[in-house]
């Protein structure tokens, strides 16, 4: 099992935060696990991402260039890092902001009006979680439980309300991609 | 703490350090080791140890000096650039037989260079960037687990050899996060060995000079001497590697740090293609696992060295190998990671030559 | 006459401008530029004084001034 | 209607790396326009430091040379003495100035080297992340003073304009700030002046610029031209600490 | 009779390398009086520069650490700092001082640490031969100021009491001269205080000592110590320029 | 002046740099090379130029940098520890592409070491003592006359370049004094070819930047990959090196410098004992005279390496030869310089063990 | 009654502490140590005082004063 | 032809002039020849001692192990450096410093009273132009004439009368050693 994922969007939408959601979520159910951030000159508004690799062997290179998975929130991101996703492989992007529909056809793609549902439920913020409940839904490599509990050791500050609020916007976006996929299983 | 934890390579490497006793921390900003200092000047002080952030690189191993001098666990951490600033500090750490740790997340190069990760400063880390007849001990990581582990070591080598050692990672491996586990208990600091060389005060007993200055040629030769004895003692007792695979193999992939590990998954692809691809990874640079190495070439088998330089580490190996099998080589720079894939194409035009060049002949790089 | 030019694409939307114009004629779009920022935009072009204060105070040179 | 305003020739019409908010825009563009108004944007030779402003070399329309880290007052020195006739300036940050390279900012000032030299103050390794820099002010919390800069354990904040206004050679030391209108229009005269006693051989000129951060710093732009008035300028007074007869 | 005067118990009883005259061999007696006289010799650690006084870690009864060039302050925070119990000095010439260990000796006083640091200004490279050196005065001939020092070329020499004293953190500052034996008695003075300061933790202490080189000034030593009194002293005024309250 | 003149050749440095159109110098004292900024600060401002005590040697070697940048001539010149603070300024210079003259009279190290000749630097100055892949071409006089000559052809082979080219010298080469001719007429500056990318003001063009950052990874691996065809080419066209009387070698010295001189000595004493010995010099060390030794190695001919180290050259003189016959290592440090008769003991070695170990067996050093 | 010792093989034949004598006591040997200097001595030790003037004025620690 | 020669005294004593004389002297006759100070830290007083060598081959090492001639001009030097000269070499030393009588029979020794000359000649700086007459004389490596043209290159700023006496001094010292070596032939 390598499940190799590419997270990016804008500095500031929680980019980082999902990634090692993802990974301490793939330690916690005994995987071997690598997250790598992109990094550089600090700059606030600039695109970000890093990349999450789980796997049951030992992982290679942490840094992915052909990734199972994309998750983009933003329009440079989806720009940037669609056309590398592997043959069969895995999009979601966050519509709320990306107007352009992606091209291509050898690929599960799932929109997710990621930024407009977290707005929704009461903090923009959250947009990630709803874009990596979507993630869980479509993939099912993690369990939703292993990420809800590491919520707590990736963001030992957050509040109780706002753990609601993030594993409320994990399962909003859970639904969304269930529905999708059920959509574009019944359509192929 | 013997759970799993998610941390970056900079903060395992920090965790680590006080863990093995480290009670004292100089250093300066530079990326992609920023973590160690930030880690550092968060936790120090939790353990009643001293981070001070030093006016620059040159100031920090200065401080490194003076600390270790006095008898201190003590380390500092920089990137490429930042290490070359330490060239004159390190080869009097070295001259004056100091232990200390010194942990280069190296960036690409040369001058201002890029901030991803590289392995372009093996030459430096290994040859002595500095001035003199000197060597480090150098420990190469190749994950988070082993960033820990290494630096936990380095401070025991230090000790052991009065040697500065060390860590040589890439912007890569400190800043990823990988699972980490911390299984020995923390060192007790108090009950560390003493250092009755150190400058702790002439209390009883006649004064201990930490110097490197020796002005008539036969008080240095002898300093040069007793430095080569340490080295040929570090060759003997303390090589470390990874050797998988090798027995059967076709061709032999020699890598270190991140740039194993990629090897690794090319390997095992090549293996699930039918070709038998072995590993040797040398975890010391210096002492360099040389003999293993000749073993190996005895063989005949090509070697395939591959390195995020334009070919540093071949050296060494060639020197091992001394012309009785083929050395080849493969190198990225600028930050980029050669990819399984690309390494695969390579090994396949390394048996290629193979069957076509003469015995023991050496294709050029 | 007078009057400011901001280049939608060259701003960050760090409402320096806004905070500066001493006749409080500036605000933020509703939209986002290409890189995600909202950016200003004169709201009473009648009432400016081409004074130049707010492109003075913008870090981008994202105002151009005319009168 | 006429343009009244814009862009300076000086300064490159490309987009800036940094941060929304960040003066270091405020700043190039009055380096920019000084050389504009003096006349000299084609003997200008500009020395970009390490630091955020690393990128500076792409934003002057004049030949620029990228320094090691803090040591933009030597490459300056190379430059001004291998070609006299070119007007040199650096623009270094507080790390890159007011610590790695101590030595060099002042031994260039003692040299009373003909130089122009903007130093941008604020209170914090902005490229880096925001460790604490030589400047960062007690009590400040940045990456490497999690509890805040303690003086018992790190001293007091360094005042360069002052420190270098203790030495006989320069000719022009001031401290300014761009945290509002008319500190920006008092911090362009000041640049200026530190361009015309180079022009004019009179000696080493320097500025120091207060100037936010308000990526690193935790606040929003505005906030943090705020806390420029009330935290950096009761520390770092604004004035002329050093001037030469007939500067400006 | 008994013995009212000889050898201080923390120098050490062997014949030094200097010159005849040269008075690094002054200003070590005094230093070894104030450690003898604060009974601090068993605590304390001295860091020897590279200069003249490189083999200093030969002449004190102490332990040593013997410093690359410039780099004693950092070297004696880092002792200090791991050794607190300690009383850490450095003995540090101009050229090592002033020049090339400027950024040391700034962010040491700047951060306020709790050493010693004796700074003995002969206005020249001692040991490499009678080079300039930032403090050399003007008009003052040497082996790579040939023509005499041209301050349009080199600058005017620096003052590191005055410039320390521009700092907040530093707690005593002092600047004196051993030409004559009344100034050797003050001196004496300022050095305890020096000690006193890093004694009772009340910060950094400095004393910048005027000190002869006959032999690259091509003096009689009698002659050297009416030069640093004539031509010095002048430039360098003796002084206290900086003390805390209850200092010594 | 072709008349002869008896000069130190640290002396023949200075002089020969201003005749090659050196009109810049940064220097800092340190033994044993004073005489160089000594005679600049004299000669200098008598033919225009100028001569700048920096505040170190990491002043100086930034101020060649900006010189270099703005076009001009320039040298710095220092001793080893002085040097290894210039390790971040070389690798800037090399990455920014700057020609530029370093010397390096070499003394024993490491640390602040002594203050006799040694050559142990070897590795900083030919692997690239600062961080990233880069290298200086790397001058080894062994007379005052070629102290003179090398630092000529320095600045001609940097500007060719565009690199930084060092003198590596030593303290005894730069402290004796010998006839030295200067045979060529001095370089007229004004005609020296012009340097379009220099920053010398954008008048009438395009701004030109002198730099070494490139965040992107396709843009440094660029800068790396320009950089290798550079030494490359080095490779092909300047390698430099003395061979002397190998043809019916049973022997051959390699040795560089000071040393090869008290080679030569010990092979003609040699030589009227009836032992046949031959002499490769290299005189630049980077790019190393590799082909001239692998071919000399086909022979299976045993070489021994004298270095005043403790074995620094005779790693490129083992990848040379590659296995091809056997190479030993004698070495002295501490500022002593080995005897003809030390060196005929250890050759008399050589050759014992020659006839007893079996044909391309390597033995240890 | 007080007097001086110098250290005839310490003392470099400086000459600082015949300068700085009060009573101007003191003046150079004819012979040479073995470092090849002229050294230190008191011509009239009736007239000493004791004062350790050219003790603490002597470079090389080569006087010590009794009184 | 190779004559290998240390020169050693006090600084101050000239020592690195003689063997620079000698140097150019040989320069000027067309020999190989190379000079070499002792260096280290600065002091004066210290002990000084310089390496020439003059030679018909390229020359070796300039740092001379093994000596044909050693020049003391003081005793520390005379202890230093006597026991290193080749057998059948020669020692000259300055016999107004020296109170010990050299012990080697296997050399050439003379004793030359250079300081004391000097001082009758008017200036006891000429000592060292006493030693090298008697060296000149003894040896004959160089002639006198070429020392004589070399002063002026090796010493520019020296009035003419200080090189008259100079010469003379040299002359004084190549008298002497003549007396001393016809005793020592009639000795042996
Ligand atoms: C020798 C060296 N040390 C450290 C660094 C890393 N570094 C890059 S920028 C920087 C500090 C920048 O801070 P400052 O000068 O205050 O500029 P700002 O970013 O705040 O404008 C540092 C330490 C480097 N590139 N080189
Ligand atoms: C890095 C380095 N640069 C230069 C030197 C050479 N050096 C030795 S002593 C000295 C200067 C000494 O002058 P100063 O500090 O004034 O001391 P003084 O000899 O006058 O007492 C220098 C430059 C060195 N050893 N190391
Ligand atoms: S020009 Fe003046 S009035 Fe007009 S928008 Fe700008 S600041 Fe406001
Ligand atoms: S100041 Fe400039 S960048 Fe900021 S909001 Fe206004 S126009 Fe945009
Ligand atoms: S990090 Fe700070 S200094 Fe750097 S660009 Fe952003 S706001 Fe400006
Ligand atoms: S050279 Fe000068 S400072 Fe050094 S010992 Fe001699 S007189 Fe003293
Ligand atoms: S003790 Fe006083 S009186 Fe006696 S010799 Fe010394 S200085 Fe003169
Ligand atoms: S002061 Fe000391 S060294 Fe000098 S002459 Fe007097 S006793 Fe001798
Ligand atoms: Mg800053
Ligand atoms: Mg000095």
């Amino acid at each position: 099992m390598l499940e190799e994922i590419i997270i990016a969007g804008f500095g500031g939408q929680g980019i980082m935060v999902m990634g090692r959601l993802l990974a301490h979520a793939g330690m916690v159910e005994g995987r071997n696990v690598s997250w790598i951030p992109s990094y550089g000159p600090e700059m606030r508004g600039g695109t970000a991402n890093c990349c999450v690799v789980i796997s049951s062997d030992p992982i290679g290179s942490p840094v992915v260039a052909e990734p199972d998975t994309v998750i983009a929130m933003n329009r440079p991101s989806l720009e940037k890092f669609a056309p590398s996703i592997k043959p069969s492989g895995l999009l979601i992007y966050n519509s709320s902001l990306i107007d352009i529909v992606p091209e291509r056809q050898d690929i599960t793609v799932i929109a997710v009006r990621a930024s407009g549902i977290a707005s929704e439920l009461g903090d923009i913020r959250a947009a990630n979680m709803v874009a990596l409940g979507a993630y869980l839904r479509a993939r099912g490599v993690v369990s939703r439980e292993a990420v809800v509990d590491s919520i707590r050791a990736v963001m030992p500050k957050l509040s109780q309300s706002l753990i609601d609020l993030n594993v409320k916007a994990l399962d909003k976006g859970m639904d969304i991609a269930g529905d999708q996929l059920m959509i574009s299983e019944s359509i192929s | 703490m013997s759970e799993r934890l998610l941390m970056k390579g900079n903060e395992a490497v920090g965790e680590a350090a006080i863990r093995a006793g480290c009670r004292l921390f100089f250093g300066y900003p530079i990326t992609p080791q920023n973590e160690i200092p930030e880690y550092m000047s968060r936790r120090l002080p939790e353990v009643g140890g001293v981070f001070l952030q030093a006016e620059s690189e040159i100031a920090a191993i200065n401080m490194v000096y003076g600390a270790a001098g006095a008898g201190a666990r003590v380390m500092t951490s920089s990137s490429s650039p930042g290490i070359s600033l330490k060239m004159e500090g390190i080869s009097y750490i070295a001259g004056a037989e100091l232990p200390c740790v010194i942990v280069n997340m190296v960036r690409g190069g040369p001058g201002l260079g890029g901030i991803q990760p590289a392995q372009s400063d093996y030459f430096q880390a290994t040859k002595g960037g500095g001035h003199g007849d000197y060597r480090m001990l150098v420990l190469a990581p190749a994950s988070v687990q082993e960033m820990a582990d290494c630096t936990a070591d380095a401070f025991e080598l230090a000790d052991k050899y009065r040697n500065p050692v060390m860590v040589l990672g890439d912007g890569a491996l400190g800043q990823m996060m990988e699972p980490v586990t911390f299984s020995k208990p923390p060192v007790s600091v108090s009950e560390l060995p003493p250092k009755p060389w150190a400058t702790t005060g002439a209390r009883g007993r006649a004064p201990n000079i930490v110097n490197s200055l020796h002005l008539e040629n036969e008080e240095l030769e002898k300093l040069n001497l007793r430095l080569e004895a340490k080295y040929r003692r570090m060759k003997s007792e303390d090589v470390r590697a990874e050797v998988i695979d090798c027995d059967d193999a076709d061709v032999i992939l020699v890598a270190y740090g991140t740039m194993s590990r990629v090897c690794r998954s090319a390997a095992n692809m090549a293996r699930s293609a039918g070709l038998r691809v072995g590993i040797v990874r040398p975890i010391t640079l210096f002492p360099f696992p040389s003999e293993i190495l000749s073993e190996l070439a005895k063989k005949g088998v090509p070697f395939l060295v591959v390195e995020l330089s334009l070919g540093q580490m071949v050296e060494d190996v060639k020197l091992a190998v001394n012309g009785a099998s083929p050395v080849q080589f493969y190198g990225r720079t600028g930050g980029f990671l050669p990819t399984p894939k690309e390494i695969l194409a390579r090994m396949e035009s390394v048996l290629k030559d193979r069957s076509q060049a003469p015995c023991g002949a050496v294709p050029e790089r | 006459m007078a009057g400011i030019k901001v280049d939608g694409e060259r701003c960050k939307g760090c409402e320096l401008c806004v905070a500066f114009c001493p006749r409080s004629l500036i605000s933020m779009s509703k939209q986002f530029n290409s890189r995600g920022y909202r950016y200003a935009e004169l709201t009473d072009p009648e009432r400016c004084t081409g004074c130049a204060i707010c492109g003075r105070g913008c870090p981008d040179v994202a105002i151009e001034v005319y009168r | 209607m006429t343009r009244v305003f814009g862009r300076p020739a000086a300064l490159a019409d490309v987009p800036t790396h940094y941060c929304p908010g960040c003066t270091h825009g405020i700043i190039h563009r009055l380096v920019a326009e000084a050389i504009d108004e003096a006349g000299v944007l084609d003997r200008a030779v500009g020395v970009a430091p390490v630091g955020c402003s690393v990128l500076a070399y792409n934003y002057f329309n004049c030949d620029m040379q990228q320094a090691a880290h803090g040591r933009a007052p030597a490459v300056a020195t190379g430059i001004k003495r291998a070609r006299p006739e070119c007007v040199v300036f650096s623009y270094q940050g507080d790390g890159d100035l007011a610590s790695i390279g101590t030595a060099e900012i002042i031994h260039a000032a003692a040299r009373g080297e003909r130089i122009t030299v903007i130093f941008v103050n604020n209170a914090i390794y902005g490229m880096t992340g925001g460790q604490m820099a030589p400047t960062t002010l007690v009590g400040q919390k940045t990456t490497t003073s999690p509890r805040g800069r303690d003086a018992a354990l790190a001293g007091y904040p360094v005042r360069m304009a002052e420190l270098l206004a203790a030495l006989e050679s320069p000719a022009y030391i001031a401290r300014v700030s761009v945290h509002n209108p008319a500190n920006i229009n008092r911090a362009k005269r000041a640049i200026q002046k530190a361009f015309e006693v180079q022009i004019k051989d009179q000696g080493f000129g320097f500025v120091e610029v207060l100037s936010s951060c308000p990526t690193n710093w935790g606040l929003a732009p505005i906030e943090a031209l705020k806390w420029v008035e009330e935290h950096m300028i009761p520390y770092y007074p604004l004035g002329e600490f050093k001037t030469v007869e007939g500067a400006g």
